[in-house]
């Protein structure tokens, strides 16, 4: 048992934090959001300069091979400053799907421009009613000729805008919710019958529906096995689950931080109102709170690769449950300790409140988690 | 013990409906039942249909040009009104300012200012918060110095409700620095929001939406003859306002209306494959909150019927206003888990284009996150949840 | 819309009050728990004197017809005094039942002993595995010449013990759940292939468990239609929720006052608890949660005997969702601000929090009740 | 990071289990596992049984005779030892006089009283807490008179758990009412339960149970050599005992116990005919509790990493106080609402007996609701969780 982390994960964790401290106030994020394509290309070009890009790519294809718990030291610093550079989604996300495809050509391809931070490739998979179902795939992907022509409807594709190629997940075989006959296919974003809609989402990220309409890809952009790709996209919803959690966790450290410091200088009559006994047992929970999802962000990285899959699954459900019930209560009681002030724009936590509602929306809810919790037997 | 309307109560609650159905506007109807915003037109227009009727002061006496509803009749107004989609009343005119005026006005101003309140030509908003005045209201800084006939206003209020919209202001100002007490040396003015030197800045809360307000004063000038009662007596006029504010803050007909939007909503999206509302759990929460509006209808009736006998709302007001507020957010929050992912595409408010873009996903979809973040203000306005704790804690446990 | 009483009503209110404040202390009802009956055939005697043993009997068979909301108070104040001689099971559920079995013979023999509380009879309905459906009965009465045979087994029935005779549901045709095929048949406890085993309950009642081993009776024991008693059941089922709720209500105002006493007189560092914002603050929500169940308690009271029976359903499951949360919060909470002494069995306090505990248990749960609402159209 | 154990907490763990295989006597197990109170002589059995094998002090450095385990390895014994059922560790002996009497006690008193406390020969209680000063300990009025060489000690004490089966009571005194502040003047008295003038009378719990006592002194004599430490200074050592307190507060291996016990009888009741485990809002509860559970495990296991190299528990112990207890009152809440009516039945508990007489249903109903009356206790003593709240914010948020 050991909770420490290595000097490089250290140093790892110290040098994001301070891209986050000194590269990216809440001015500079201001001014991004408010850009055409509401990120910017170069706080990613830094990211990618601080080796993140590379982090989850192997080492054969010029990457770091680092691991979950790396990848959570980076979403904690990521999540306190609330970046909106696609990191998840093309350097965690695409890497770890990448890896369990077991695609030598696809990951030859794909995995340098990954690494250096050119090439932006996206996972399309939710579709309208997923709800976190990984199986749930309706897109399909006929045989035609040489190769596939795919029909179907990707939905709040995290970064789908930006992305220089997509992989889309598309049925070539069974029934909308079956594990078997789902594959990964590359697609141009630019292709004919391809439409992406971007637009922005109340965290202030962006992302994209992305409609596919008979839409010609030749064989060679099959990537693995055909029909075979649930457990690759499984494992990779894992992942992405710790990170989403340990983002979160950084963000409730900062909101616990930044509710004390202002509950501590905010005055009614004539006292701070950090004196009223109320909030501070308020404060307490939500200090409660973020450490049980600290906790759980721990066990998320630690089990999000374990071999076990009902081990996994269990792990991670229960990770989402407790972070998302916890980012609930720190979001909506910072908001409420800051009174009127934590409902503008203008202050951080707003924004913040925003982010852990988010969290608590995408790869599947509370209410999801708690039923796949129940329904995956311990091992 | 009878929890049903008598026949009188019941023949005008007929009389309210037909009227809701005949005259209220189709597309403002629309727009609430989505919950989407309105124009201030919108409410402007529905105010002038309203005086049209006679009722554009249900909670106003006779001899005002109101109404004169007892509390049975406003209740059963303001639940048909609600659940028809009619436009919320924007209290600053018709519930806060009228009241003092009526009370403590003479009779110029009342006759100067009423009558456009009630025609809807007058908008109102209200000058009472500063910064670093919340809760703690009675020590504001805004000056108001006596120079001859005028006041000369410096200072800046806060959390001012859809001023950009309003023809007058009410505002407390401080017109004795001097005073032993706070709450003493307070005055009450009414200021034309035309009056050079007052400057209105939007603040933009986290929903993206223009809802509040900085106005500034700088050397705004102020005849005499608007203020309100008698000078620097201005604190016992606001408090017999914040009395009245609370009406209908339990808000029991518009949750039932967000309340079938829920169902409306958790039966179109699937999980599954089946219809949200069949999830077990899904319709446990969807269960619970209605439940809980039930039990807060009847304490709400039991509340008004206190009311009607001792003509006073109480302390009580609190429960309604905690419960009412726990449940609204409820209502809120459900929606957004309801329509999962497609809540996140951000489909700005803007209360100036009637509108709110539905930018992916279904239409209902488009408002639920938005709305969801407004409503975090709901336990923080009108006297936080906390400190409506402490009030049933001293006015009622006595403690 | 109307909440006040009549002046009947709140003479039998200040009649019942005036008989647990004066007639009914601690001290005494302690006596009465060392018994070993549990209850006291004295008592018993002076609420018959007070008229309460007759309040739901109708006219014609020498009682007062009296309706939920005089039962409701009544209920109120014996719910303060944890009075536990058997009013709702005998003067309240028995009553209801035997009305609406509309069978004049048998309400012939049994009303005018009830009336008088010279004769206890109690309603054996409930069995392992009911958990609050009414139409939950394995209990079977055979044909048998000119009677029936019942076998089976109820369990937990109020005050079983002290009943003179039974009213035992029994199928006479159908499967365990069936709507129909639900009977009632009068059950001498004394006779052969009856096994009565009283027990006191955690709240200071007590209960039997009733076995029937095969239990020859005439077929005059049948109390109405063969076959067709649930709806007659379900009804009751209503009276009894209300009457509960009612209780409930009663204990959470004694409950409160107390607690709100105590914390006043208990000092920690010098002050009175109650100076504490945090503990006043959880007394606020106490008071807000028994307002809420006063609420449903008269919606109990006026709907339990709505002619539409979804309306009826809806409004009583309700009322025991609202009821059963706001108990298990009041009683929680005032044993926690009571602290060590509220653990105490000398102080009234835990008798009221087992009480409540009780009422959450009886008739259908918190959960159970949610799901009966959800199940139940709106009308 | 790794959050699993090493080859050698491993192999530790092993030693730990095949041990408890052996030896722990069946009976006990059983009824611990079935959640059923087990008699004094059971305890002591088991601390002879512990002795035997060394380990009869596990929180003991090795120079008193304890194993000299780190926070790990300590944490590996308790949970083990919860899961298998064995008796949980009184604490009076072992981990609160001990440890004062190790660090404060002369060798003569180290002698005397340490051996027989490993052995399980002396069974010690404790004269903390006073009727009207319960989380204000400082304000206690038990007065000890220094007469030559004995104090006279008259007074009362309460919450003294399990006093009736007690040989020795450690106290705390106040032997100079006239100290400036309340603090000072307080003594530690260890006094021999057969002094003449010591009364012990029962406090009879809602549960039926006869767990706590009051403890009345009547011109009880007590030997100044049993003072530990300096007269007067009683409060330093006072705060030592409760800076160790909390030792496993968390109690995650008896609840995981629970769980289990919990799951097993939600399997076996029945609703709507399916066994109760498969109802979905029942499942979600008990998900809800298991979650948590993990949660806290790991929220331990960081706390005791922290203090294997800090050697100190931080005010961290509040926050798995906290959570720990409301884990164990939702589990025992759980299993009552599992078995429904059947909780009713009273069984009342009997330490005297070691049984609890199950009158109805099935024999795991017996004690279920007697537990949650009892388990209520939890969030109230070792520092009530408000109390934990106070000290969460007071010493991590530094209000």
């Amino acid at each position: 048992m050991d909770f420490n982390f290595t000097e490089e994960q250290q140093l790892l964790a110290d040098t994001v934090r301070r891209f986050v401290r000194e590269g990216y106030s809440f001015e500079h994020r201001r001014e991004i959001l408010k850009s055409a394509d509401g990120w910017s290309r170069d706080s990613w070009n830094e990211l990618a300069g601080l080796g993140l890009t590379a982090l989850n790519v192997p080492e054969a294809h010029g990457g770091l091979n680092a691991g979950p718990v790396d990848t959570m030291l980076v979403m904690n610093a990521l999540g306190e400053g609330l970046v909106v550079e696609p990191f998840l989604a093309a350097a965690v996300v695409t890497p770890a799907l990448l890896s369990r495809l077991n695609d030598e050509k696809a990951a030859a391809d794909l995995f340098p421009g990954i690494a250096t931070g050119e090439r932006i490739v996206i996972f399309a998979h939710q579709e309208p009613g997923t709800r976190g179902e990984t199986s749930h795939v309706t897109t399909r992907a006929e045989k035609s000729g040489d190769g596939y022509v795919i029909d179907g409807y990707k939905n709040v594709v995290s970064h789908g805008g930006a992305a220089d190629e997509l992989l889309v997940s598309a049925r070539t075989s069974g029934k909308p919710t079956d594990a078997d006959g789902i594959s990964i296919f590359r697609v141009d974003p630019k292709a004919t019958g391809v439409a992406v809609k971007t637009y922005k989402t109340i965290d202030g990220q962006t992302a994209a529906d992305v409609e596919l309409k008979g839409v010609k890809v030749p064989a060679s952009s099959l990537v693995g096995a055909a029909g075979k790709a649930h457990s690759a996209i499984e494992g990779t919803y894992e992942v992405a689950i710790s990170a989403l959690c340990a983002e979160a966790v950084g963000i409730m450290k900062a909101v616990n931080a930044t509710t004390l410091e202002y509950t501590k200088s905010r005055k009614q009559f004539g006292v701070p109102i950090a004196k009223f006994q109320v909030l501070q047992h308020r404060m307490a929970d939500m200090f409660l709170h973020s450490e049980q999802a600290l906790s759980m962000s721990y066990l998320a990285a630690i089990k999000c690769t374990d071999p076990d899959r009902n081990e996994r699954v269990r792990s991670l459900s229960a990770a989402k449950v407790v972070v998302g019930q916890s980012a609930r209560f720190v979001g909506q009681q910072a908001i409420q300790l800051h009174g009127g002030m934590g409902m503008t724009d203008e202050l951080m936590v707003s924004h913040h409140f925003k982010r852990l509602t988010a969290i608590d929306l995408t790869l599947g809810d509370t209410d999801f988690h708690t039923q796949r919790f129940i329904a995956t037997p311990a091992g | 013990m009878d929890l049903n309307f008598n026949a009188e109560e019941l023949a005008f609650r007929e009389e309210v409906r037909t009227f809701l159905r005949e005259k209220l506007p189709a597309d403002i109807a629309k727009q609430i039942k989505s919950g989407l915003p309105i124009r201030a037109q919108d409410y402007t227009r529905w105010q002038k249909i309203l005086h049209e009727r006679g009722w554009g002061a249900p909670s106003w006496p006779k001899q005002f040009g109101g109404t004169g509803w007892g509390p049975v009749q406003l209740h059963i107004y303001d639940e048909e009104a609600a659940a028809a989609g009619a436009p919320r009343t924007i209290p600053f005119g018709l519930k806060m300012v009228a009241p003092v005026i009526m009370a403590f006005g003479n009779p110029a101003q009342q006759q100067r200012f009423l009558p456009r309140i009630l025609s809807g030509e007058d908008w109102w908003c209200q000058g009472y918060s500063e910064p670093g005045a919340g809760s703690d209201l009675a020590s504001l800084k805004t000056r108001a110095e006596r120079q001859g006939d005028h006041y000369i206003v410096n200072g800046q209020k806060t959390w001012n409700t859809l001023g950009q919209h309003a023809d007058w202001i009410f505002c407390l100002v401080r017109s004795d620095p001097n005073a032993p007490k706070q709450q003493q040396g307070i005055s009450f003015l009414l200021i034309d929001m035309k009056t050079p030197g007052i400057t209105v800045r939007p603040i933009i809360t986290m929903d993206g939406a223009h809802e509040v307000n900085e106005v500034w004063f700088e050397n705004v000038k102020v005849p005499v003859e608007n203020r309100v009662g008698e000078e620097n007596k201005g604190w016992t006029y606001a408090k017999f306002l914040l009395g009245h504010e609370r009406t209908n803050i339990a808000g029991v007909g518009a949750s039932k209306r967000e309340l079938e939007r829920l169902k409306a909503i958790a039966s179109k999206e699937l999980k599954n494959g089946k219809p949200l509302i069949e999830d077990p759990l899904f319709a446990s929460r969807v269960a619970q909150v209605e439940i809980d509006l039930i039990a807060l209808e009847i304490t709400n009736l039991r509340a008004l019927a206190q009311e009607a006998e001792k003509h006073a709302p109480g302390p009580e007001a609190s429960v309604l206003k905690i419960k009412g507020t726990e449940i609204q957010q409820a209502l809120t929050e459900l929606m957004m888990y309801a329509v999962g992912p497609y809540a996140l595409p951000f489909g700005r408010a803007s209360s100036e284009e009637g509108d709110l873009r539905t930018v992916a996903g279904p239409d209902y979809a488009g408002p639920l996150a938005a709305t969801y973040c407004n409503f975090r203000k709901v336990t923080i306005y009108g006297g936080s949840n906390e400190i409506q704790r402490n009030i049933i804690s001293q006015m009622i446990l006595g403690l």
